[in-house]
């Protein structure tokens, strides 16, 4: 193993870790903010941590600017979608109280 | 007898189709063209006439029709006019232009006349394929034809009264036509074929199975005994006589009785052969059969008080003679069966049409409301007392013939029991007819508050009656003439019993 | 252009269909127009295959089991004639119904979804890739339910929704069936079936399909979704549902089970013994019906029965005939319940009501409808000469051949059922009576009347014509041993 | 190296077999559909561990995607046109739930028996594929599976998706217009955002088809993506006048691979045998129509009804000018 | 094992989890779902059956038929929810 292959295995190996914390978080936590909460950081900052060890073993540079991409992408429609979904839980809340 | 090719080789195929394609027309024509439905009816109706005419003296100069159409592989469409046919044809052609004739005076101002005329003609039709089957196949084909044909024709009054008979005519019907399909599915896979072949298609196979030929002649000749109003099968005859008069006639003289004997004549004698169905010991039971249930409906006929119920036992009696004549395996006695189909239409068609006529006219429809109808309709009773005597058998009449046949048949097939019944059931007979012969002319009716003065009718219902009573006279005073049904029976008989 | 009728078949409904779609305003012309050009390429289809015995062409030139082929035989063009046949008249008779601005716009979706049906219809008949069957039966299913639902009525949605999930899950069935299939030949050509060794992947695979096909065709106890469906549609998508569209998943039935053929002996008894179970459940219900469409709609699952029970009629040996007797019985079904549908629709537009107890309250009577209801009743009790009584005869003669006398026992009960409940209605046509119904008669009939009473009157004719339709279903073996 | 992949396939398999458990078992509706959107993208990830990446990518944007799109609008309906009467669903009594279980249990054992007895790994069509490739006009084996050998079922698959569409207009006919909800201006800059992006995707997924993994209907559901924010976010509003040119878009894939597949026996070919010198023009063609009616059709299926001037008008006297 | 014995079990399971679905179900849209979880088994046997071992190229031809199944299901997952939302409307109607 190169020492690009060891980094590289050691921020997907971080990342993992990150998923695994947002996961626990969207099971455990209370209400659905928190929930939300939970998933986007961890899910952003694992995604982050295993598209950069993913692009540092990437062959072409093209490549890494598609895994950038993808990248940005998930992070700007998980943020929408969890927009989306606390806009709708707060509406719905506001319904049933009034 | 040379066997001549016919030069007009569809002509049993014109017969049939005059009154089956008039059947469509008289459906479609709107109900107030009375005047162009008579006319159809009646042209179509003399135009069978004339053609069975035509038919019948090819026939008795040797010429063979034969027409066939393969429906299935190895079954087929199959129409043959044979002496026997056109003993059955003529009798429909000529009994079905007097009906006509009949039902338009009947029916002048009723409901439904299109329907009425069409299931008519259809039913015409069927009679007619029935006596021209070739085999059992198309047999089976027209006997249902007939019982669709029959059925609204029984409802046509459309009373709870009617639909009660005619459900029940359907259910006898369509189960006896369906045991009949089965019977004829089991001639196929047993004999191969279905023809009427005069002497049987059954000889080999009634060797080697027994139980199987003897099975299958009790379902053929249960199925067929139900049209054919055999007992325990008779229940709906007396039932369906709600039906209008005109239907009555045709049903009791003609189509749906005549067509279960015709049935039982042709199984006998072209399916299993006399001789088959001797040695299969099958023809004693059915003559046992066919004594009973004259004996049964003569007594029955006794207790009726409705005219036409009365008329119907009766029919149920009387048809049982053409069974009784088969089943003695006698030629002769075979000659008294085939001419008793004709002579037993012509009487009973007769009665049924007085009987018509009594109830339109006079509003009588029970024995008991018989009395001094004579002189209020003497042309109607005349021919009602004339078809009477013939029933009971006095000479000349055409129903003497048949029974004198009857009984030297009997004789000559060594049963002598036949003689004692055929006398009890002439006894019979007087009993239940004399009594309205004598209310009708010999009491005072004055007393009836419902006799009107002059009944209403025309000759439309009066004619026909007359002339088949003429008929009876007729047939039985000239039995021996050429061309008489005497004369053609001995015809077909020499063929049947392969002479 | 080198065309041939057996492309023509499949492309000019598709075409038409696609042209009824984006010209609405047009879309009865089209839909006739297309009509008239399917039936002629049937015709020229007919007359190649009475020529040739059989004829193929291998699309996109690619032989099977690569490509896929479309092959004619006498069944095929026999099931294609009577799809064309009964379709067109269908047609002129739905002109009639949806008369009116009110059912303007379901003209506009009717004929793209009918002439839809159609290809797909027509596409089954051809087919000779079982891939190819499981799109084909998709065609059919997404269209049927379209008509099914035609009407728009709560029942009718209802009723569709069932069949959808009862289309979908039988295709599904086939469609892992065609999975299994593929695992153990490595193709799914007709041809590939036939040299297959049996194994349990087979087996398996026949069952799957099998059971699928039998949800799709209706057997009892599949058949849970066949009568409110074909009862709440309107009455040409009734007919058409009836009497086509059930007939294609039987016809791909009878195909396979050629192919494929069913290992055991005690399967094909259980195919008969299901539609026995058909006959006599179906034939309860009908009884019991109230409703006139529903009563028709329940015969459909009794002859559906029948079809199976002339299938199994004679056990494994007898097979290779008694497909005969199913096929006859199919082309009779076919015409006679279309004819059957389109005139009871049209008597309940008469009398605006369907109920089998009050037909007679009423001073309406549409006279000719009732009347090619009677005919049709004819063929579908199997009385002579009608074509199912042809049928009804090859199912009990083979039946009684092979010995199977239960076969012969329940289609006797089953035919007397059918007069009990057919005459339960017939009562209704013909009785009268003042006091319910007091006014003068009016007898309404109209040009609607005539494509079910030609239909009838086919169906009834069609038995003169058993033999020679016999002997052309026969053309190119499609039950012999080369597809 | 296998032995870790092995885990990863039983991990895998646990998973999807867990997802599809759960999404039937679930009470809450919205959870199962969630569900069973990560069921699917689950499989497709096991659909890419087959080899077998077009099929993933498939299920993942019309299997799961559109069809995850449908049932969560379809939910939304059924959730914000409240029942008074809603039948309250009947408990499932757990002797039927073990019941259920066992016969699925039973099922599932029946046929994996015949199927670990089947032969596995071939014969296929591998070496008919293999040899026609050449001829095929395309590089890619499954687009030359799908547009030239066996060309007809893909027709006939597009058929399908017309007849769908056409049944879907029927269906709900007549139907209000109901205004889709208001996202926020958040969704809005999301859809103005990505909107190039996925017209990029869509349309390199057609183009690299003929190649590589990828082809008409990958790219048409990603384009599609394209109509459902565009529907979402407003947009894009259906209005009446655009009956016509919808329908004709609907027809245009179907009617433009009929007609080739005709036009080509002018040659005296067989149809769809395409001449070889034009073989992936022709493709490229039919592909690049059909992709814009498959695009269109989803998003149409998403939107349901056909749009319609007046929607409280009857039903007969709504057929107003197509135009 | 094999990822060919391990994903067709697999997918034989979901058939099976979807077929015992689509006949249990009480909602109308878990039906929908239960019959879209029949046409991913069905897709895995037939993915399954193309496999091959690795240097090899799995068969394309299973391949083309699962997207044709994919499309066509989603298809009729399609108008299954036309009728659904229609027929909740219509409903709604009546209890109102």
């Amino acid at each position: 193993m190169t020492p690009l292959e060891l980094i590289a295995g050691a921020l997907i190996a971080l990342g993992a870790v990150f998923f695994i914390a947002g996961t626990v978080g969207v099971l455990r936590f209370p209400d659905i903010f928190c929930r939300l909460h939970a998933l986007t950081k961890a899910d952003g900052l694992g995604l982050g941590l295993v598209a950069l060890g993913v692009g540092l073993l990437a062959a072409s540079p093209g490549a890494v600017v598609r895994i950038a991409l993808v990248w940005f992408f998930v992070v700007v429609a998980s943020a929408t979608c969890s927009h989306l979904i606390a806009r709708h839980a707060l509406e719905r809340a506001r319904r049933e109280r009034s | 007898m040379t066997l001549l090719s016919a030069d007009m080789p569809l002509l049993p195929l014109f017969i049939l189709l005059t009154s089956l394609l008039a059947s469509p027309v008289l459906f479609a024509l709107p109900e107030s063209a009375a005047r162009l439905r008579t006319g159809i009816n009646l042209g179509m109706a003399a135009l069978k006439v004339a053609l069975v005419a035509w038919l019948s003296w090819k026939v008795s100069q040797g010429v063979i029709y034969d027409l066939s159409f393969t429906m299935l592989p190895g079954l087929e469409f199959k129409l043959q006019a044979d002496p026997l046919a056109i003993l059955f044809i003529a009798l429909s052609a000529i009994l079905w232009l007097i009906t006509t004739v009949y039902s338009v005076g009947y029916l002048e101002r009723g409901p439904h006349r299109a329907r009425f005329f069409g299931f008519f003609s259809l039913c015409v039709a069927a009679t007619v394929g029935i006596a021209m089957a070739g085999n059992l196949f198309t047999f089976l084909i027209f006997y249902e034809l007939l019982t669709l044909a029959t059925y609204p024709l029984v409802i046509h009054r459309g009373s709870a009264e009617a639909l009660r008979a005619g459900r029940i005519y359907l259910i006898y019907t369509l189960v006896g036509g369906l045991v009949l399909l089965l019977g004829t599915l089991g001639l196929w896979v047993l004999a191969g074929t279905t023809d009427f072949v005069p002497g049987g298609v059954l000889g080999a196979v009634a060797n080697d199975q027994r139980l199987a030929a003897q099975l299958l002649f009790v379902v053929l000749v249960g199925a067929l005994g139900v049209k054919a109003a055999l007992v325990p099968f008779h229940a709906w005859l007396p039932i369906a006589m709600v039906a209008p008069a005109p239907v009555s006639a045709l049903l009791h003289a003609v189509a749906v009785v005549k067509a279960g004997a015709f049935g039982i004549m042709r199984v006998v004698y072209e399916v299993f052969g006399i001789e088959t169905a001797q040695v299969l010991g099958l023809t004693a039971p059915l003559a046992a059969l066919a004594a009973v249930t004259i004996l049964y409906g003569s007594l029955r006929a006794i207790t009726q008080d409705d005219i036409k119920k009365r008329l119907a036992y009766s029919t149920v009696s009387q048809v049982s003679y053409i069974t009784l004549g088969v089943a003695l395996a006698s030629p002769i006695a075979a000659v008294g069966a085939l001419a008793h189909l004709i002579h037993q239409g012509l009487m009973k068609i007769t009665m049924f049409m007085a009987a018509g006529n009594l109830a339109e006219g006079l509003g009588v429809k029970k024995v008991s409301a018989m009395d001094g109808v004579g002189r209020a309709m003497p042309g109607t009773m005349l021919a009602f007392s004339l078809a009477a005597l013939a029933m009971i058998g006095l000479p000349p009449l055409a129903g003497f013939v048949s029974k004198w046949y009857l009984a030297q048949g009997a004789l000559d097939a060594g049963a002598a029991w036949v003689i004692a019944l055929l006398l009890g059931s002439s006894l019979l007979n007087a009993v239940y007819f004399l009594p309205m012969l004598h209310r009708a002319w010999f009491r005072d009716g004055s007393d009836t508050p419902e006799t009107p003065g002059r009944p209403r009718i025309g000759w439309w219902l009066a004619g026909p009656p007359i002339t088949t009573a003429l008929l009876v006279l007729v047939v039985g005073s000239f039995a021996n003439a050429p061309f008489s049904p005497l004369e053609w029976t001995r015809f077909v008989v020499s063929i049947e019993y392969l002479e | 252009m080198t065309l041939d009728p057996l492309t023509l078949v499949v492309f000019a409904p598709l075409f038409g269909a696609m042209a009824a779609f984006v010209a609405p305003r047009a879309a009865a012309a089209i839909g006739l127009a297309t009509m008239a050009l399917t039936g002629a390429a049937v015709a020229w289809l007919a007359t190649e295959v009475h020529a040739a015995g059989a004829v193929r062409t291998p699309l996109g030139g690619w032989e099977p089991p690569l490509g896929i082929a479309l092959r004619a035989d006498g069944l095929s063009v026999a099931m294609l004639v009577l799809t064309t046949g009964v379709g067109l008249l269908v047609s002129l008779g739905a002109l009639d119904s949806f008369k009116g601005t009110a059912n303007a716009r379901l003209q506009q979706y009717f004929w793209p979804l009918w002439l839809l049906l159609l290809t797909g219809m027509n596409g089954v008949y051809l087919s000779t890739d079982i891939f190819n069957l499981y799109v084909m039966i998709e065609v059919i299913a997404l269209a049927a339910v379209g008509l099914t639902v035609l009407s728009g009525t709560r029942a009718a949605l209802r009723a569709g929704l069932e069949y959808m999930y009862a289309s979908i899950l039988g295709a599904l069935l086939f469609l892992l069936g065609v999975g299994f299939v593929y695992l153990q030949i490595g193709q799914l050509d007709f041809a590939g079936l036939i040299g297959a060794e049996p194994s349990a992947a087979m087996s398996t695979a026949l069952a799957l399909m099998v059971v699928g096909l039998l949800l799709k065709t209706a057997l009892f106890p599949l058949h849970f979704w066949l009568p409110s469906a074909h009862a709440n549609a309107t009455a040409p998508a009734s007919a058409l549902l009836s009497g086509l569209v059930v007939k294609a998943a039987l016809y791909i039935f009878l195909r396979l089970t050629t192919y494929m053929p069913l290992p055991d002996e005690i399967l094909v008894a259980l195919i008969g013994a299901l539609g026995a179970g058909a006959v006599l459940w179906g034939g309860v219900q009908a009884l019991r019906a109230e409703r006139l469409k529903m009563l028709v709609a329940w015969s459909t699952v009794v002859q559906i029965g029948l079809i199976f029970i002339a299938f199994a009629r004679a056990g494994q040996v007898g097979l290779t005939e008694s497909w005969k007797a199913a096929a006859l019985l199919i082309l009779a079904h076919g015409a006679a319940k279309a004819a059957m549908f389109l005139s009871a629709g049209r008597i309940k537009d008469e009398i605006g009501h369907d109920i089998i107890r009050d037909l007679d309250r009423t001073p309406v009577r549409p006279t000719l409808a009732q009347f090619t209801f009677a005919l049709a009743a004819i063929s579908l009790i199997g009385l002579p000469p009608s074509l199912g009584f042809i049928g009804k005869w090859s199912l009990m003669e083979g039946a009684m051949a092979a010995g199977y006398w239960h076969w012969v026992a329940v289609t006797m009960v089953g035919t007397l059922m059918s007069v009990g409940y057919f005459s339960r209605v017939m009562a209704g046509f013909l009785r009268f009576d003042r006091v319910r119904a007091p006014v003068a008669e009016h007898q309404g009939w109209a040009l609607a009347d005539l494509p079910p009473l030609v239909l009838a009157l086919g169906a009834i004719g069609l038995g003169l014509a058993a033999a020679p339709i016999l002997s052309f279903i026969e053309l190119g073996y499609p039950f012999g041993m080369t597809p | 190296m296998i032995d870790t992949m092995v885990i990863f396939d039983l991990l895998l398999a646990v998973a999807v077999v867990a997802l599809a458990v759960a999404s039937m078992t679930t009470r809450d509706m919205f959870a199962a559909i969630v569900l069973f959107v990560v069921f699917g993208l689950l499989s497709a990830l096991a659909w890419v561990r087959l080899s077998a990446p077009d099929v993933a990518l498939a299920e993942a944007a019309i299997g799961t995607g559109v069809t995850g799109a449908l049932l969560l609008r379809t939910l939304h309906h059924v959730q914000t046109v409240e029942r008074k009467a809603a039948p309250e669903p009947l408990p499932v009594p757990m002797g039927v739930q073990i019941a259920n279980a066992a016969f699925c249990g039973l099922l599932t054992l029946g046929l994996a028996a015949a199927f670990a007895g089947a032969p596995r790994g071939g014969p296929g069509f591998d070496l008919l594929v293999a040899d026609a490739m050449s001829i095929s006009g395309v590089d890619h084996p499954v687009t030359a599976v799908l547009l030239n050998f066996r060309a007809y079922d893909t027709l006939m698959e597009v058929v399908v998706l017309l007849a769908a569409v056409i049944a879907v207009w029927q269906i709900e006919r007549g139907l209000s217009d109901a205004p889709a909800p208001a996202l926020g201006e958040v969704w809005q800059g999301f859809a103005r955002l990505t909107l190039p992006a996925i017209v990029v995707v869509g349309t390199y997924l057609l183009w690299v088809g003929s190649s590589a993994p990828g082809g008409a209907f990958q790219g048409g559901a990603v384009l599609a993506a394209v109509g459902l924010l565009l529907l979402l976010s407003r947009l894009y509003v259906p209005r009446p006048s655009h009956r016509g040119a919808a329908r004709v878009a609907f027809v245009l894939g179907t009617g433009a691979f009929a007609a080739v597949a005709l036009l080509v026996t002018g040659g005296g070919r067989m149809p769809f045998e395409y001449p070889l010198e034009h073989a992936k023009t022709l493709i490229l063609l039919i592909e690049g129509l059909v992709t814009i009616s498959i695009a269109v059709t989803l998003a149409a299926l998403f939107h349901g009804r056909e749009p319609v001037a007046l929607p409280e008008r009857a039903a007969g006297t709504g057929g107003r000018d197509d135009a | 094992m094999t990822p060919d014995l391990i994903y067709g079990v697999t997918g034989i399971a979901v058939f099976a989890i979807g077929l015992v679905g689509a006949i249990v179900a009480q909602n109308r849209l878990r039906r929908v779902l239960a019959l879209k979880l029949c046409s991913v088994g069905a897709g895995f046997v037939l993915i399954v059956a193309a496999w091959r071992s690795p240097p090899d190229a799995p068969d394309p031809v299973p391949h083309a038929l699962v997207i044709t199944g994919i499309v066509v299901m989603v298809s009729a997952t399609a108008v299954a929810l036309a009728l659904i939302r229609r027929l909740h409307s219509l409903e709604a109607e009546d209890d109102a």
